[in-house]
C-alpha cells in the first residue's frame, strides 16, 4: 500500500512537472522606486517539451478578481525579476500600476496549440506597492558625490589658507613661454597673444587672461613690446587691466601702452582676418593662443607658421587641438591650460578645485587597476561595487 | 538691500542645486512628481529668458548706429534682417501670432533660401582653410605631431569607401584604431570632463564660483 | 644646392592660398561630374542601427515607435540631412510610428521640411504614422522631463495640437513607452546630453547619428552600450543608404569626399616631404 | 578702436572693387541666361535659388579676402537668426505651454488642483521676466534671482548624472579580464587598459613627470596623439561634406552642371 502510494506520489509530481506547474513563485513590490511597479519571479524552465506553453501573468486589484491577462510570453524566458508597471483593463487603454495599492498576482500555464487551455495555475500572491525614500541601488554614486564633495571643497578652502604650499607639476608649454618671449627681446620684434573667442566669465577666458598677466610681467621685465587681440570689449577691459598691473608689478608703468591692447574684429572670420593682417605687417617673434578656439584656429595658426613666429598655443576646444598641435611649437591640452592658470594665479577655487580632481583621477587609477587585477583573477566582487544601478 | 543683491542668489543656488540632487536619489512618487513640476517650470524659464536675445542685439548695434562707429553700415543689416524675419513671424500668413503657426509662408521662404545658405556656406569655407594648411603648415615637427598626422592619415584614407578598393585591410585598420586606442584616450577624457563639471557645479553650487552672476 | 633646393621649397610653401582653395574646389566638382562606382561597406555601429529598427518592427509592428531628435540646423545639414532622411525611410517603409522633436531652435524649419517630404513619399498619416513635437527649450530638464512625465514636456506637438489626441503619442506616458531612442546631433545638446541625462537615467535604447566632427568622441559610449550604435558623418550616412538598398545624396557625395581627402593626404605627405628634405640640407650645412 | 580696420579697407578699395564688379556682373549674367533658357523659374522657388546663390557666393568670396560683401551677408544673417529663434520660441513654447495652457485652466471648473496648475505656469513665467530687469540697471540685481535658479539648479542636476554616465558606466566596462584561461592575453583590453591610465597620469599634476610616473605619461601623450588625428581625420571629412553639398547647390540646383 506505501509503496502504491508512493508510487502514485512520483507519477502524481512527475505529471505536475510535465504539466509546467509555476514553481517559486514570488511577486514582491519593487525596490527602489516610485512604487509603479511590481516584481514577478518564478522557477526558470528549461525542459525541451516546454517549448509549447505560454505563460501569462494575472493582475487584479481583488482579490476575487477579476484578474487583467498580461501579454503571453513564449519560451524561453527570464523567470528572474519579469517588471509589471501596467495592465489593459477590459475597454481600456492602458492602466498603471500606482504605488499604496494592493494587487494580486497569478501565473498561468497555457497550451501552446490553438486551445489554449489553462494547463495549471500558480497561487495567488497579493503585493502592496510603495515608494522609496532612498534609491539604494545609488548608493555607490551618492557615497561617490560626498566624497568629491568632501575632497574638493577641502582642498579650496585649504588653498584660501595656503595658495603657495599646494603642489603643481611643471607644464612644459610654460617653460618654453620664457624661451620664447627671451627670443623676442633679442630680436627686437614683438610679442602677440591671441584671445580666444568666449567671454569673460567663461573658464577657458579667465584662464587666457591669468597667463597673459605672466606673460605681461615678464615682457615688461624684458622692455619688450607685447601686443593683445581681442574680440570682446570687455574682454579688451579687462586684458587692459591685467597687463597695466603687471607693469606696474614689474616696476614699469611708464611701459604700458594701452593702444597695444586692441579690438580687432567682432566676428570670428573678421577677426581672424584682421590678426592675420598684424601678423603679415609686424611679424612677431612669438604668438600665442590662449583661450577656447573655433574653426578661425587653423586660419590664424596656419598664418602665424608662416611668418616663422615661435608659437605656444592652449585652449580646451578638443576639436581645434590637433590643428595646434600641427602648426603651434608647443600646446597646452586641454586641462593643462586650467592648470597653468592656476599655476600661475595661485587662485584658491582653481587651485582648490585642480587637486581636489586630481584626488578623483588618482581614486579612478587605483579602482581601474585595482578591479582589472581582481576580474582577472577570476573575481569580480570588486568591480560590482562600481557598477551602475 | 545688500542681502539681496548679494546673499540671496547664493542661497538660491545653494538650495535649487541640493534640491536637484537630493530629487535624484529619492525614488519616491512625490520626488518624482517635484522633479516633474520643477523641470517644467525651468522649461518654461528658459522660453521666457530667450527674449532677452532681442535686447542684447539691439543695444548693440543701436549703439553702433547711434555713435555712427565704424561698421555701424553693416548694424543696420542686422536690425533689417531681425525686423523683416519678426514682421514675417507676427503676420504668420495671415492668422497672427496667437493662433498656432502655419505652415509654409514667408518663414520658411527666408529660412530655405536665406538663412540655410548662410549657415551651411559658413562652416563649408573651412574646407579650403584645412586644405591650405594641409599643404602648408601641418608638419611633424615632433614625434608627438608625426603620430598626430599618421592616425589622421589613416583615418582619413580608411574611412571614405575608395580604400576599400586599394585593400580590405585600411578600412579595417582605421576602424581598430578609433574603437581601441582612440576609445581609452576618449574614456580618459570624460572621466576628466567629469571631475571638472562636478568641481565647477560645486563651486557655483557653494557660492565659491560668481562669475556667471555678472559683474558685481 | 642645398641653398638653391631651400630657395624653392619657400617659393612652393608661399604659394598663393588662393591657388590651393581652386584645386580642393575642382577636387570637389570634378568627381562629381565624373561617375565611377565605389564598394560601400557598412561597420558594425550602423548596422547596429539598422537591426535595432528592423527588431523593433519585427516585434511591435505599427505599435511600434521610435523618437528622432533633430539636435541640427542648416550648418551640418549636409552631414545629417541625408542620415534624417534614411532612417525616416527606413521607419516608414517598417510601419514604424515616428515621433520628432529637436534640441535645437534653428532646426525646427529644417526638421519640418524632411519630415513632409518623406511623409508624402511614404504615403504617412500625420498623427497617426508621425508626429512633429518641435523644439522645447532645456535640454537637460527637457530630457528628464520627458522621462518623468512625457506629456508635460510636449502638451502640444509643433501645430498646436495636443498630444493626448494624437494616434502615435496618446499611449505615451514617459520616455520608456518609446521603443528606440536615436539623437540626430551635431554639437552640444545633442548626444551627449541623451546619453548622461536620458540613456543612464531612464535605461531606453539609444542609438546616435552625428557629425563626422564628434563621431570620433563618442567610441566609449558605444563600448559602454550606452549607445547601441553611430552614424559617424557623411560616410556613415552612405553606409546606411547602402543598407537601406535607397542610395540618395550620400552616397553619391562619396565620390568627391574619397578624392578630395586623397588630394589632402597628398598634400600633407608632400609638404611633410619637404619639410624633412629642408631639415636634412639644413642640417648638413650646419 | 584701432587702425586695423580702416587700413584693410582701404587697401581693398582700389584693385578688388573692379574684382568684385565683374564677379557680381557675371552672377547677374547667369541668372538671366538660367532664367531664359527655363531653367530657372520666375516665382518664389526660382528667385529663392538665385538669392541662395548670391548669399553663397558672397560668403565664399571671403577666400579671396575679407571684403563688405561677406560681412553684409553675415550681419543679415545674424539678425534673421535671432528673430528665428524668437519666432520658434514664441509658437512652440510661450504660446502654447503658458498662453494656451492658462487659457484651458481658467475654462474649467475651479478646484485646488486647477489652482496649482496655474501657479505652475505663473511662477516660472515670472521668474523668468525677472531676467528682463536687466534693461533697468537700478532694478538689474534681481534678473540673478533667475540666474542663481537656472545655474544652481542645472548644476545640482549634473553632478549626480555626471557620475552614474561618465564615471560609473565608464569605468565599468574598463574592468575586464586582461587574460583568461581560454583565450590567453586579451591584447585590445590591454591596449584599453594602458591607453585609459596613462592618459589619466599625463593629466595628473600633483606629480612631477619624472621616473615612472614621466615615463607612463609619456605613453600616454602618444595615446593623445593617435586620437587626436582620429578627430583631425573626422574633422577633415565633416568640413569637406559641407563643402559637398554647397557644390551640389551650385552646380544642381542653380546652374545645372551635375546630372
Amino acid at each position: 500500500m506505501r509503496l502504491f502510494i508512493s508510487i502514485f506520489m512520483i507519477y502524481l509530481g512527475f505529471q505536475l512537472l510535465s504539466a509546467n506547474a509555476v514553481e517559486d513563485f514570488s511577486v514582491i513590490d519593487k525596490p527602489n522606486d516610485n512604487g509603479g511597479a511590481i516584481v514577478v519571479s518564478w522557477k526558470e524552465m528549461v525542459a525541451e517539451t516546454e517549448k509549447n506553453f505560454f505563460y501569462q501573468i494575472m493582475i487584479a486589484e481583488q482579490e476575487d478578481g477579476p484578474f487583467y491577462p498580461l501579454e503571453k510570453m513564449a519560451y524561453p524566458l527570464k523567470g528572474k525579476g519579469f517588471e509589471v508597471k501596467g495592465y489593459n483593463k477590459e475597454g481600456e487603454e492602458s492602466t498603471l500600476v500606482v504605488p499604496n495599492k494592493t494587487y494580486f498576482v497569478k501565473m498561468k500555464v497555457l497550451n501552446g496549440d490553438k486551445s489554449e487551455t489553462t494547463v495549471s495555475e500558480s497561487e495567488i500572491i497579493s503585493v502592496t506597492t510603495k515608494g522609496n525614500f532612498f534609491a539604494f541601488n545609488k548608493l555607490n554614486s551618492f557615497l561617490i558625490l560626498i566624497f568629491l564633495t568632501v575632497v574638493i571643497m577641502c582642498f579650496i578652502v585649504y588653498a584660501q589658507r595656503n595658495p603657495h604650499k599646494l603642489f603643481v607639476r611643471r607644464i612644459a608649454g610654460l617653460d618654453a613661454m620664457e624661451d620664447a618671449l627671451g627670443r623676442a627681446t633679442e630680436m627686437g620684434r614683438s610679442a602677440l597673444f591671441v584671445h580666444g573667442l568666449r567671454s569673460v566669465s567663461e573658464i577657458p577666458t579667465i584662464a587666457a587672461i591669468n597667463i597673459l598677466g605672466k606673460i605681461a610681467k615678464k615682457i615688461a621685465e624684458f622692455d619688450a613690446t607685447l601686443r593683445v587681440s581681442n574680440w570682446d570689449p570687455i574682454v579688451q577691459q579687462v586684458s587692459q587691466e591685467t597687463v597695466k598691473e603687471a607693469h606696474i608689478e614689474a616696476g614699469r608703468p611708464d611701459t604700458y601702452k594701452s593702444e597695444n591692447i586692441f579690438f580687432a574684429a567682432g566676428d570670428q572670420f573678421s577677426y581672424a582676418a584682421a590678426v592675420e593682417g598684424i601678423m603679415v605687417r609686424e611679424k612677431p617673434a612669438t604668438i600665442f593662443y590662449f583661450g577656447y578656439f573655433y574653426a578661425e584656429s587653423l586660419l590664424l595658426s596656419e598664418t602665424g607658421a608662416h611668418t616663422g613666429a615661435i608659437q605656444i598655443a592652449g585652449s580646451d576646444a578638443f576639436t581645434q587641438i590637433p590643428f595646434f598641435i600641427t602648426t603651434c611649437d608647443y600646446t597646452l591640452i586641454g586641462e593643462e591650460l586650467y592648470a597653468a592658470s592656476a599655476y600661475l594665479s595661485r587662485e584658491p577655487k582653481l587651485l582648490g578645485g585642480l587637486k581636489g580632481q586630481d584626488v578623483g583621477k588618482m581614486a579612478i587609477i587605483l579602482i581601474l587597476i585595482l578591479g582589472t587585477l581582481f576580474t582577472t583573477l577570476g573575481w569580480q566582487g570588486f568591480s560590482k561595487l562600481f557598477w551602475p544601478s | 538691500m545688500n542681502f539681496l543683491k548679494k546673499t540671496l542668489p547664493l542661497i538660491l543656488a545653494f538650495v535649487s542645486g541640493w534640491l536637484a540632487i537630493t530629487l535624484e536619489y529619492i525614488p519616491h512618487q512625490n520626488s518624482e512628481a517635484t522633479m516633474a513640476s520643477l523641470t517644467k517650470g525651468l522649461i518654461i524659464i528658459g522660453a521666457i529668458t530667450a527674449f532677452m536675445g532681442i535686447y542684447g542685439l539691439f543695444s548693440l548695434h543701436y549703439l553702433k548706429i547711434k555713435r555712427r562707429s565704424e561698421g555701424w553700415g553693416y548694424s543696420t543689416l542686422v536690425i533689417a534682417g531681425f525686423m523683416i524675419m519678426t514682421a514675417f513671424g507676427i503676420y504668420n500668413n495671415g492668422a497672427f501670432m496667437f493662433q498656432p503657426q502655419v505652415e509654409a509662408g514667408g518663414i520658411s521662404w527666408i529660412y530655405e533660401y536665406i538663412f540655410n545658405p548662410c549657415q551651411a556656406t559658413m562652416f563649408s569655407i573651412l574646407a579650403f582653410f584645412i586644405a591650405s594648411a594641409a599643404y602648408r603648415t601641418f608638419r611633424a615637427k615632433s614625434l608627438e605631431a608625426g603620430i598626430l598626422l599618421v592616425a589622421a592619415i589613416i583615418v582619413m584614407f580608411g574611412k571614405v569607401p575608395i580604400a576599400g578598393l586599394v585593400s580590405e585591410h585600411i578600412p579595417e585598420v582605421a576602424q581598430w584604431l578609433l574603437d581601441y586606442p582612440n576609445m581609452a584616450v576618449k574614456r580618459a577624457i570624460f572621466f576628466g570632463v567629469a571631475l571638472g563639471g562636478i568641481s565647477t557645479a560645486l563651486r557655483i553650487i557653494f557660492g565659491i564660483e560668481r562669475s556667471y552672476l555678472g559683474g558685481e | 644646392m642645398g641653398m638653391q633646393m631651400k630657395f624653392d621649397l619657400k617659393k612652393l610653401f608661399n604659394l598663393d592660398r588662393r591657388i590651393i582653395y581652386l584645386l580642393i574646389f575642382l577636387s570637389i566638382l570634378i568627381p562629381f561630374l565624373v561617375e565611377f562606382d565605389l564598394p560601400i561597406k557598412a561597420n558594425k555601429d550602423v548596422k547596429n542601427i539598422f537591426n535595432k529598427i528592423e527588431d523593433v518592427a519585427k516585434n511591435k509592428g505599427h505599435q511600434g515607435s521610435i523618437l528622432l531628435s533633430f539636435d541640427f540646423d542648416n550648418a551640418s545639414k549636409a552631414e545629417l540631412e541625408p542620415m534624417a532622411r534614411s532612417l525616416l525611410a527606413h521607419a516608414f517603409k517598417n510601419n514604424l510610428r515616428v515621433i520628432a522633436m529637436g534640441h535645437w531652435p534653428n532646426g525646427v524649419e529644417l526638421a519640418k521640411s524632411i519630415l513632409n517630404d518623406l511623409a508624402r513619399e511614404f504615403k504617412k498619416e500625420y498623427g497617426e504614422d508621425w508626429v512633429y513635437l518641435g523644439y522645447r527649450p532645456g535640454v537637460s530638464i527637457l530630457i528628464i522631463n520627458m522621462g518623468k512625465d512625457f506629456k508635460s514636456a510636449f502638451q502640444t506637438d509643433a501645430f498646436g495640437k495636443n498630444t493626448k489626441e494624437l494616434a502615435a503619442t496618446k499611449n505615451i506616458k514617459t520616455i520608456n513607452d518609446i521603443d528606440y531612442v536615436i539623437s540626430l546631433s551635431a554639437g552640444s545638446g545633442g548626444i551627449e546630453d541623451w546619453v548622461v541625462y536620458g540613456r543612464s537615467k531612464y535605461h531606453f535604447e539609444l542609438g546616435g547619428a552625428c557629425t563626422a566632427v564628434m563621431a570620433a568622441d563618442f567610441y566609449p559610449f558605444l563600448q559602454s552600450g550606452q549607445l547601441n550604435g553611430l552614424i559617424g558623418g557623411l560616410a556613415g550616412a552612405a553606409q546606411y543608404e547602402t543598407l537601406l538598398g535607397r542610395p540618395a545624396e550620400a552616397v553619391s557625395g562619396m565620390r568627391p569626399q574619397s578624392i578630395a581627402h586623397i588630394v589632402l593626404i597628398f598634400f600633407i605627405l608632400f609638404g611633410n616631404f619637404c619639410y624633412l628634405i629642408d631639415r636634412f640640407y639644413l642640417s648638413k650645412r650646419s | 578702436m584701432s587702425n586695423i580696420d580702416t587700413t584693410t579697407i582701404a587697401t581693398s578699395k582700389k584693385s578688388d572693387f573692379l574684382v568684385f564688379a565683374i564677379f557680381f556682373s557675371i552672377i547677374i549674367i547667369v541668372n538671366a541666361i538660367l532664367l531664359g533658357s527655363g531653367h530657372l523659374k520666375w516665382g518664389l522657388e526660382g528667385v529663392g535659388i538665385m538669392m541662395g546663390a548670391a548669399f553663397t557666393i558672397s560668403l565664399y568670396s571671403f577666400l579671396y579676402k575679407d571684403n563688405p560683401l561677406f560681412k553684409m551677408a553675415e550681419h543679415f544673417y545674424v539678425g534673421v537668426a535671432t528673430a528665428y529663434l524668437i519666432i520658434v520660441t514664441w509658437y512652440s513654447v510661450i504660446l502654447t505651454d503658458v498662453i494656451y495652457a492658462f487659457r484651458d485652466l481658467t475654462k474649467a471648473p475651479f478646484s485646488s488642483s486647477v489652482f496649482w496648475q496655474m501657479v505652475a505656469i505663473i511662477l516660472p513665467t515670472l521668474i523668468g521676466l525677472l531676467v528682463y530687469t536687466r534693461i533697468i540697471p537700478r532694478f538689474a540685481w534681481m534678473s540673478k534671482i533667475t540666474f542663481s535658479i537656472i545655474i544652481g539648479f542645472g548644476s545640482g542636476l549634473a553632478i549626480p548624472n555626471l557620475i552614474n554616465a561618465y564615471i560609473l558606466e565608464q569605468a565599468k566596462p574598463s574592468m575586464t579580464a586582461l587574460w583568461t584561461s581560454a583565450g590567453g592575453f586579451e591584447w585590445n583590453a590591454i591596449i584599453v587598459f594602458i591607453g585609459v591610465i596613462s592618459t589619466l597620469i599625463y593629466f595628473f599634476f600633483s606629480l612631477e613627470h619624472k621616473g615612472a610616473v614621466g615615463a607612463t605619461a609619456k605613453v600616454g601623450i602618444w595615446f593623445l596623439m593617435v586620437s587626436f588625428g582620429a578627430s583631425f581625420g573626422f574633422t577633415v571629412m565633416a568640413r569637406f561634406s559641407l563643402l559637398i553639398e554647397r557644390v551640389n547647390f551650385l552646380f544642381h540646383d542653380w546652374i545645372p552642371l551635375i546630372k
